[in-house]
């Protein structure tokens, strides 16, 4: 009840000092609003640029080159043994017809290469997609092995030089992201709170004249926190509202080749909620930080 | 009420505002302290407000060392001492209306008795028409009432005032004062920083004169 | 020098601050304006001063209509006008010669001749001492010396002063009040709006006397 | 000579209120050089993107085969006529032989493939690489309807669908960065002249008290925009110093096969003066921008 009370007075005082005092307030919004957005575009292009590479991922394929003149059977055993492994996703079986047609088509214009061919040349073999947790160098290599030993199984080849390549550059991105993910995420925190601290320098004055009439520091500070939570949310909504206007106007100048890579990494309800708690952090982390400085203790 | 045993205060640039201050001040006592513009009579009244700290020397205030206060023991030793401040100090983003509820809300007070208080004091010092002024739109000496009206509503053990009627008019003054003598015949402890002569001696009351920092009582 | 035409002043939320003001001030006069608290005698300081402007009727300064100006037209008015401020009006982040120096920089003049007067009046107001304090860490009426002394090192031709002696001892008081005198014998026109009876009586000038915002001279 | 007078004036005016108002222009440097940082990151990161995107352009190639049987000097005569073409940068000739010995190469696990060829199959053909200016599908589809109408050409090919993608990319990037760009550039901006504005409202009393004493509106605004070209200027020196600090952390943890892909985008020199003169147009922009709601006219 009492707590009720009090809380019930500080927001109003929170209200009352934001409406008295435009200039602080609307510029403490719109710094945290723009911080946001920024961070969040950040956040996008990285999100986005993770997708285009897990998606490259997928194309990962380990290749099983089997013996020339199994029966039927045999074949169907290694599929089954094969599909059971658990690195496995799916597997596709290319019969030494397709492998030759496949061939063939690939050459279509050279007709001189296929001269004194009449049976296909290719062996038989299993085309496997690798789930995606296994999807890094050890488990490759953990898979490939397993298939060596597969009885029946002649060679076992992928593109060992492009998946090398591509997960030092998903190691390489990841880590990019890292350095500048924490710079822009310091940068925010900094920025917000320097803009907050300004905010309140301005009104050291009042800060001064509620110790003198016996305010403690919780009852001077409890009104700039709420404000920095208001404030804080005020500025993340705004935020994600840049943040839907400037993927709308990149969603619509994209070229239809791309839509799909570029997916919105914010479905309004799930992301503006992230946002929000973010503002309003960010709102009482900056407001805090800077009360240090002018209420002792 | 107020104790203050050889008393010193240097600060950084000013050595020796106060020099060897002893002065005992007995609860419900009306004091005056005079004195030249710089003697030190707003440094001594800030001294047993806590706002600065003795360099030396000992001041006990209603029985308590507050020399040896730090920030946190302020509060409560400040809510029930009024201070009319020499330059005002008001809120000026507040009303007049809530820099004088604000004093009050401070200490927990529920909300009506904190209206009934308000709009008395106000009454007192005749600011009813200015209750929802900002101090910034206020005459100087409607200012001064406010800091005066505010350090009352608390109803204090001890009101200090330093040179509260500076920006008013004599007949003001005198009301004013009247005021302080109300209160005090009450039982609060008043001292009062003053250069005006007149109200002095219409008031008669025990007067402490600072002379370059040291007591010539 | 300062003639006023049947003035009215309002604020937005106080009307009729002032009520029809006819009032010729010439050059070389010195005039109090005295009133009770909130009669309007800062207001009136102000409208000579352009930091309001006259809901109706006109203000003729030297010749010049004012209340006409645009914010583009006041600088060169208030050079040439000293004014004392209530509340001081002092930058807080200056020292006490910076403050004092920054009104005649402004002026254009050189850096000479702004040390000669600054210390020169410093010395008039027993402020040598201070020269290098930021206006917070002064005495209440060490600052008011201080907003008199800028007023006065511009050697205008105007002085305009609001209640300059409300935190100064009686003393320093009469003090200032003779160099008022010494500045007006020689052809400033002097403008004091104050409380103090005692000096009214003592120097014994032209006093407008306002009630409710009329004059009643 | 009185303008000399002034301007040390201002300067020494700007300078001494820079010391007494430590808390208000620490703050504002920090947040220009945050942000300052910032924009150099983002324009880093697309400098980088760019670059990258420019090497895979490199790639472009457009294959010219020819007929068979041509004498030398008919080919010496092809290779001239088509190394003169002003979209051709380099070009290669792969004799019939070349080719063969290239597709052994490629099929080296599958003898079965080579049995039967003892003859090349392959045309012989030349490798074609374009020009930057002409990178570009108006330029390469010049280049391959005149390299049809050669005498002796038979086939042109070049990877229509891949070059279409690589171009698409392109022009995305391109907007993309416009989009983003400008965002950061014009948040840039508000953040700082916010928190200039911040600043100046702490001292808004200041600004009134020179009003007071019949200061000039320029001789109010000078000092406040001297300062904020020193803020700017110091501001910029620290985000170079930050952005020079991140480039070493991302280079050293740039796997080695990716360093030459990152360039720095700053020679310190160079750069370095950029961003010095954008820190002294924000600072002087910001100040100007928030005196304005301060000083009227
Ligand atoms: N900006 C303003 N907005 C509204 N009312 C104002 C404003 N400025 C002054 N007033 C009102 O005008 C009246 C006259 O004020 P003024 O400062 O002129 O009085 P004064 O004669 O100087 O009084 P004092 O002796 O107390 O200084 C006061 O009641 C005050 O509340
Ligand atoms: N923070 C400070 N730093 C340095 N000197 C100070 C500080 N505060 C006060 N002083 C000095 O201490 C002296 C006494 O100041 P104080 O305010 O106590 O005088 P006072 O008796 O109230 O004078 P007045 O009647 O003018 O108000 C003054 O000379 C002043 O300059
Ligand atoms: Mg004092
Ligand atoms: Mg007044």
């Amino acid at each position: 009840m009492n707590y009720l009370k009090w809380l019930l007075y500080f927001f109003s005082e929170a209200f009352q000092t934001i409406r008295n005092n435009l200039v602080t307030t609307s510029v403490t919004i719109t710094t945290i609003a723009i911080s946001l957005a920024v961070c969040g575009l950040f956040a996008g292009i990285f999100i986005n640029l993770n997708n285009i590479l897990g998606s490259m991922g997928s194309q990962i394929q380990v290749v099983a080159y089997m013996k020339d003149g199994l029966s039927n059977d045999a074949i169907l055993n290694i599929k089954r043994d094969i599909a059971a492994m658990p690195e496995v996703d799916d597997l596709e079986y290319i019969s030494k017809e397709r492998a030759f047609s496949i061939f063939k088509n690939d050459v279509k214009g050279q007709k001189g290469i296929l001269e004194g061919l009449d049976a296909s040349p290719f062996p038989a073999s299993l085309d496997i997609k690798v789930k995606k947790a296994y999807r890094n160098p050890a488990g490759i290599n953990g898979l490939v092995s397993k298939l060596k030993i597969v009885h029946g199984i002649e060679d076992v080849q992928y593109g060992r030089e492009w998946v090398d390549k591509l997960f030092a550059f998903v190691r390489f991105i990841e880590m990019f992201a890292l350095v500048i993910g924490s710079f822009i995420l310091l940068a925010t925190i900094f920025i917000v709170s320097n803009t907050i601290r300004l905010a309140i320098y301005a009104r050291r004055e009042e800060i001064e004249i509620m110790g003198l009439l016996g305010a403690t520091n919780i009852f001077i500070k409890t009104p700039f926190l709420i404000e920095g939570i208001i404030e804080g949310f005020l500025g993340a909504i705004i935020a994600v509202g840049i943040l839907y206007l400037t993927s709308l106007i990149l969603v619509m100048k994209t070229p239809p080749l791309f839509v799909s890579a570029i997916s919105m990494p914010f479905s309004i309800s799930y992301f503006s909620l992230g946002f929000i708690v973010v503002g309003i952090t960010l709102g009482l982390l900056g407001s805090s930080i800077a009360l240090r400085k002018f209420v002792k203790n | 009420m107020v104790n203050m045993f050889h008393v010193y205060k240097s600060y950084e640039r000013a050595i020796s505002v106060l020099t060897d201050i002893t002065v005992k001040i007995d609860k419900g006592e009306f004091v005056f302290i005079t004195g030249a513009s710089g003697a030190g009579k707003s440094t001594l009244l800030k001294l047993i407000f806590c706002i600065e700290r003795p360099t030396q020397g000992q001041i006990i205030i209603g029985g308590k060392n507050v020399s040896r206060f730090t920030e946190k023991d302020t509060p409560l030793l400040r809510r029930k001492i009024g201070f009319v401040f020499q330059d005002f100090k008001l809120l000026n983003n507040k009303t007049v209306f809530d820099n004088i509820a604000l004093s009050l809300r401070i200490t927990g007070m529920d909300n009506r008795e904190i209206n009934k208080r308000v709009l008395r004091v106000l009454a007192y010092l005749g600011l009813q028409h200015r209750a929802n002024f900002k101090p910034l739109t206020l005459s100087g000496g409607e200012q001064q009432r406010v800091a005066i009206a505010r350090a009352l509503a608390k109803e204090p053990t001890i009101l200090l005032a330093d040179e509260p009627t500076g920006n008013l008019d004599p007949q003001r003054a005198v009301d004013i004062f009247n005021l302080f003598n109300d209160i005090n015949a009450r039982g609060t402890t008043v001292i009062v920083a003053t250069h005006d002569q007149a109200l002095i001696e219409r008031f008669n009351k025990r007067t402490i004169h600072l002379d370059n920092g040291k007591i010539v009582e």
